[in-house]
């Protein structure tokens, strides 16, 4: 038996109110199965389990506010239990049967597939499936009306004229909270009266960045760093390659990054209790602003361990999905640094604020063309300004120069990276 | 208003007839020959009387030699000649098969391009007058399996007069399927009517519920449901196909883009069939518009039984198809 | 294509990427990435997003030439392919 | 099967003519004038109901042809096999064939031979070794030379009738498999119902040789012809056919020269003959030719005529309250038969 308790999604949270169970009693989950829907500062999460086995009771309710650590739900543990074993094969077996029936109308095929597949496959018309798509809906979420609950183009539809309802009443909601945050400013300048629950995502950032600022001493250090034959290499590499495949610049940093720690692992982890914990993994944070303000940092996982085509395909995947709101919660909890890059928004350089309990942040200003010298002569070249914000209780200024140089060195030779 | 345009009532036969004679007028070059196209005035009666105006040399009674009198077809063709060869039925050209499919099909390829084949069959097809199982074939879908020949199947007034001189004057052999329940049906046709375009399908109603897809007499049926249909505020949009090869793909898949839903009724055979082909082609090209898998109504796999209950059971009925579109439209809002 | 359905899709793709944003309102003759704050990730898909729908294949070295809407809009007029694919 | 069915099978069965062999007695003057007068009625009661559409499809009646089928059937035994055309109820009715169950299959009834599912055109019973029953013009020839072949490697005796019109002549399947028979020496007989008309095309318009039997020179083939509107000469010619085939293990081709009164198929304004020509042929009506010599030598009378005219409105009667009472095979049953499925038990 496992308790199933609202998890810790970040530093700076406190609690989370359960939206909506995803399992009912009695369902088999397991590991990395959505369990939960749950609403934090930062706006609604998915929160996966971690356990294997069943779910034997459901405690919290839908609309209950729930402190970090509230035991939830409970689930039995999977392996150990015949019965739970028994159980569960019989659930696969219905599942597999039902799509027997379903998917092939008596025709009596039944595949391997179908017993292997665990979850439940959406029905769908492939309309329906392109336009959730397009609405960034996601289709296992919508209720099918069509033959055997099939989600037809209606159904998403539905949905999708819900979801902007909502975002038009979150949108007016919000209006009026930034007139009401102008009229307390106004009426209290102190601004200590705003209600937490409003604009929850600023406030979220607001506490996380004050503590920051409040507790970490930070030291910066800024390195330039002749871009050319980055650049070069991108363009040409671009070239060969399809629209669908061409990758961005900030790939480049992003494994840049990931190689330096692995030969600066003491700017990769935590600082906790008062002590430096390192990272196991290089998940690099990479700070995405949202068009509805604010910014989310989902973590591009073991990033040394993946090529530059693996990191363009998650960075795509996380930015598609950050702007959706369907990141998963491990995803905005787990990198052990972070990476700004404001250079798109055109600033020369950036003075980061580490996000705690990280030990320090990467920031990229925009490639821009400068005078600059080398073995002599001079030259105009494209340089990037990059700079490292680090916690001055876990590393010293020397470390700090050493990343910044190996940094230096990969983005000189990024066909080996 | 439009404007005012003269037209008489006539037949799909008569339109047929007034094809076949206006040719006969026009061009020396063709001639018409057939089992029992001249005395007896054809099987349909679609002949009747030409061989008095033009007499038996252009309006040429044939032996019952299928294979023959095609391949002369052909060769008559091939010396510049442009004969429109009557097959009586479709039925009977099973025993021409060898002269279409290994010669006036292939000729042109065969030859490096040297020699066309610019004739013209026709023939009846189709089921539903308790003819048993040698005498209901409807085998357009089939043959425009064949490259090579053009497969056309008038289903209107227009298009059973309009078809005919675009097919003489097809370089290449083309094959005219008419539905022989069609012969009687009647209509206005203009005065002074024109060749239609023998390469465009066209949608014959307007909708956005469901498209279907069809041909021949199963338009008629399609259109009567379509009818019925919107009594019940289902729009249906009616394709009528019109050239079964080749195919024209486009009005189809643009009539899905809208309406995302396709139902094809075909008198052929379900198996292997025109129906299979275009359900295929809507898969590989409008796969992300479909919001509802795309249905089939096609006769019986079955030789068509004389009994006529069981013969109605075997053929796609108006009934079916309103039937299969509510199915189809009506199970969400 | 001709011009207004080269905008419409255009605008499209843009509406699935920025939709709060009024298309009709804003400057066409402006930097792009400023008037609807896009980034180059945003830019990207929309590169990726313009060959799926209409088939062109736009070179990065041509993206300093698309600035504006405008500039996208004549661009791609200028550059479709004759059919959609 | 039904036990009233059963019954009228039997009765019927005593009713056929008897056994042919080529000499004429009283018994066998009733006989034939009882079977082609029982053809003539049934093919008249045929086109009745057909106009108040009991009927549908095809119909090819046989009046004027009735001598043909008479002459030749009886001589068959019953292990022969026979191939007939789709004008073939009288094949079928002098083969055996109920005339209930002939009138129940046009009506479409299960009762039917073919179960309804066949139609006038379309007549089979396995029984009676009758294959049918063709639509497409020329489509018996190879199938009669397939059955002869069969026969003949199985070492049966059997020999195979195949009928068909003049027009057939004109298909490549009938060179093609009169060569065959030939070539293989299969013991077939080839009966030429030759009616002057393929549907509207007369012979002279449709052969370029229109004495048909010389033909067969080139494919080696004894060949004859025969008046067809006389029963007794066709009689006297199939005995000869036979008897060849039997004994030389060849094929044979017998032309009855013949004529159809009515028209092709119900549906036919006859623009390709004159009344004048079908009012001459109706002089040399086989009923009434035979009738007139039966009863000069004394064979048969006007009291026969009368009891057999009662007996064959007798049978046609039930035939018709056969098919009236006949069922509608379940429509569930639609894809029966296309392919082949375990036997009923019965």
């Amino acid at each position: 038996m496992v308790e199933f308790k609202m998890p810790s999604l970040g530093a700076d949270m406190k609690a989370g109110t359960l939206i909506e169970w995803r399992v009912g009693e009695g369902d088999y989950v397991e590991k990395g199965d959505v369990i939960a829907e749950v609403e934090t500062e930062k706006g609604a999460i998915e929160i996966e389990v971690f356990e294997e086995g069943q779910v034997t009771k459901l405690i919290s309710k839908p609309g209950e506010s729930l402190p970090v650590g509230t035991v939830m739900a409970v689930i039995g543990s999977g392996v150990d239990s015949e019965a739970e074993a028994i159980s569960k094969r019989d659930r696969e077996t219905v599942v597999a049967a039902d799509g027997v029936k379903t998917e092939h109308k008596g025709n009596g095929y039944k595949t391997a597939e179908t017993e292997d597949i665990p979850k439940r496959r959406v029905r769908s018309s492939p309309l329906a499936r392109r336009l959730a798509e397009e609405y960034g809906i996601d289709i296992s979420e919508v209720q099918g009306s069509g033959p055997n609950q099939a989600v037809q183009k209606a159904d998403v539809e539905r949905v999708y004229r819900e979801r902007m309802k909502e975002r038009e009443e979150a949108k007016k909601e919000a209006d009026k909270d930034r007139e009401e945050e102008k009229y307390a400013e106004k009426a209290a300048p102190a601004g200590q009266q705003v209600d937490e629950k409003k604009d929850s995502m600023r406030h979220a950032i607001a506490a996380a960045m004050s503590r920051s600022n409040r507790e970490i001493p930070h030291y910066y250090l800024q390195k330039q760093i002749n871009f050319e034959r980055a650049q070069q290499w991108l363009i040409e590499e671009n070239k060969r390659r399809s629209v669908q495949d061409r990758l961005l610049q900030p790939v480049l940093l992003v494994k840049a990054v990931a190689q330096a720690l692995t030969d600066v692992p003491a700017l990769n982890g935590f600082w906790i209790n008062d002590r430096y914990q390192p990272g196991e993994s290089i998940h690099i944070g990479f700070a995405i602003s949202l068009r509805t303000g604010g910014l989310v940092i989902p973590a591009i996982h073991d990033a040394d361990l993946k090529s530059i085509d693996e990191i363009m395909q998650s960075m795509k995947d996380l930015s598609d999905r950050a702007r959706t709101g369907k990141l998963r919660s491990s995803e905005l909890t787990d990198a052990t640094i972070t990476i700004t890059n404001l250079g798109d928004r055109g600033v020369d350089l950036v003075h980061g604020v580490i996000y705690p309990p990280q030990l320090a942040l990467v920031g990229f200003g925009r490639v821009e063309e400068r005078p600059w010298a080398e073995n002599g002569m001079l030259g105009i070249k494209p340089i990037l300004t990059t700079t490292l914000a680090a916690d001055h209780r876990a590393t010293d200024g020397r470390q700090g120069a050493q990343f910044l140089e190996k940094l230096n060195q990969y983005l000189q030779e990024v066909e080996l990276l | 208003m439009e404007a005012k345009v003269k037209t008489t009532s006539t037949t799909y036969r008569g339109a047929v007839r007034q094809a076949i004679r206006q040719a006969l007028l026009d061009d020396e070059r063709v001639f018409i020959m057939g089992e029992d196209v001249g005395m007896y005035g054809g099987c349909f009666a679609v002949t009747k009387g030409l061989i008095d105006e033009f007499g038996p040399d252009r309006v040429r009674d044939t032996p019952l030699s299928e294979s023959s009198f095609v391949g002369a077809g052909i060769g008559a063709a091939l010396t510049g000649m442009r004969p429109i060869v009557e097959i009586m039925t479709v039925n009977f050209s099973m025993l021409a098969l060898d002269q279409i499919l290994n010669t006036a099909a292939t000729l042109l390829h065969m030859s490096g391009g040297q020699f066309n084949v610019p004739l013209v069959i026709r023939t009846t097809s189709g089921g539903g007058k308790q003819l048993a199982a040698q005498h209901s074939h409807a085998l357009e879908g089939w043959y425009a399996h064949i490259p090579g020949i053009k497969v056309l199947s008038p289903a209107t007034m227009e298009d059973a007069y309009g078809m005919l001189k675009p097919a003489l004057e097809d370089p290449d052999p083309v094959f005219i399927f008419e539905n022989s329940l069609l012969y009687n049906s009647t209509g206005e046709l203009l005065s002074h009517p024109e060749s239609v375009d023998i390469d465009k399908a066209k949608i014959r109603r307007e909708g956005r519920d469901i498209t279907i897809i069809t041909y021949s007499i199963s338009l008629l049926k399609s259109l009567e449901a379509a009818k019925e249909l919107a009594k019940e505020g289902i729009e249906v949009e009616v394709i009528d196909l019109r050239t079964l090869r080749p195919l024209d793909d486009d009005t189809y898949l643009q009539s899905i883009a809208k309406t995302h839903r396709a139902l094809i009724v075909d008198e052929g055979w379900r198996s292997g069939s025109i129906s299979s082909e275009i359900a295929t082609r809507i898969m590989e090209n409008a796969f992300y518009e479909l919001d509802w898998p795309v249905q089939r109504i096609c006769r019986e796999e079955v030789p068509i039984p004389y009994a006529k209950h069981l013969e109605e059971a075997a053929l796609p009925q108006t009934k079916q198809i309103i039937e299969k579109v509510k199915e189809m439209v009506n199970a969400h809002g | 294509m001709n011009e207004s359905e080269i905008r419409q899709v255009v605008v499209g793709i843009f509406s699935k990427i920025a939709p709060e944003i009024d298309y009709d309102e804003i400057d066409a003759e402006e930097d792009l990435r400023d008037e609807i704050d896009i980034d180059s990730m945003d830019f990207l898909n929309f590169i990726v997003a313009l060959n799926e729908k209409i088939g062109i294949d736009i070179p990065e070295k041509d993206y300093g030439k698309l600035v504006s809407l405008n500039d996208i809009l004549e661009y791609v007029k200028a550059n479709a392919p004759a059919k959609p694919v | 099967m039904t036990a009233s069915k059963k019954t009228k099978t039997n009765k019927e069965k005593k009713r056929t003519p008897g056994k042919a062999n080529g000499s004429i007695d009283k018994e066998r003057a009733r006989d034939l004038y009882r079977m082609m007068l029982l053809i003539r009625n049934f093919e008249n009661k045929s086109a009745e109901l057909y106009t108040q559409e009991k009927i549908r499809g095809f119909l090819h009646l046989y009046n004027g042809e009735e001598a043909v089928a008479v002459g030749t059937i009886p001589h068959l035994s019953e292990e022969d096999n026979l191939v007939g055309t789709y004008r073939e109820h009288a094949h079928a009715l002098t083969r055996g064939i109920s005339a209930g169950s002939i009138m129940a299959e046009m009506y479409g009834k299960q009762e039917g031979c073919s179960r309804g599912r066949g139609g006038s055109m379309h007549l089979f019973d396995k029984k009676t070794n009758f294959y049918g029953g063709n639509a497409i013009v020329g489509g018996g020839f190879p199938l009669a030379v397939g059955l002869a072949l069969g026969d003949v490697m199985q070492g049966k005796d059997n020999i195979t009738c195949c009928f068909f019109g003049e027009g057939a002549v004109a298909e490549g399947e009938f060179h093609e498999s009169m060569n065959l028979a030939s070539l293989w020496k299969l013991p077939l007989i080839f009966i030429c119902e030759n009616n002057l008309y393929a549907m509207g095309t007369a012979l002279g318009r449709s052969e370029a040789v229109t004495d048909i039997s010389r033909k067969l020179d080139s494919y080696n083939i004894k060949a004859d012809w025969v008046d067809g509107m006389d029963v007794l000469a066709v009689d006297k010619a199939m005995t000869e056919a036979v008897k060849y085939v039997r004994e030389f293990r060849k094929p044979y081709f017998l032309e009855a020269r013949t004529y159809r009164f009515r028209a092709h198929s119900m549906f036919d304004a006859e623009l390709y003959r004159e009344k004048k020509e079908v009012e001459e042929w109706k002089k040399k009506d086989p009923l009434v030719l035979f009738y007139k010599r039966m009863k000069k030598q004394g064979l048969l009378t006007e009291k026969d005529k009368e009891k057999i005219a009662m007996e064959v409105d007798m049978i046609v009667k039930e035939a018709v309250e056969f098919a009236e009472q006949g069922t509608w095979e379940p429509v569930e049953d639609l894809t029966r038969f296309v392919y082949s499925e375990p036997e009923e038990g019965e």
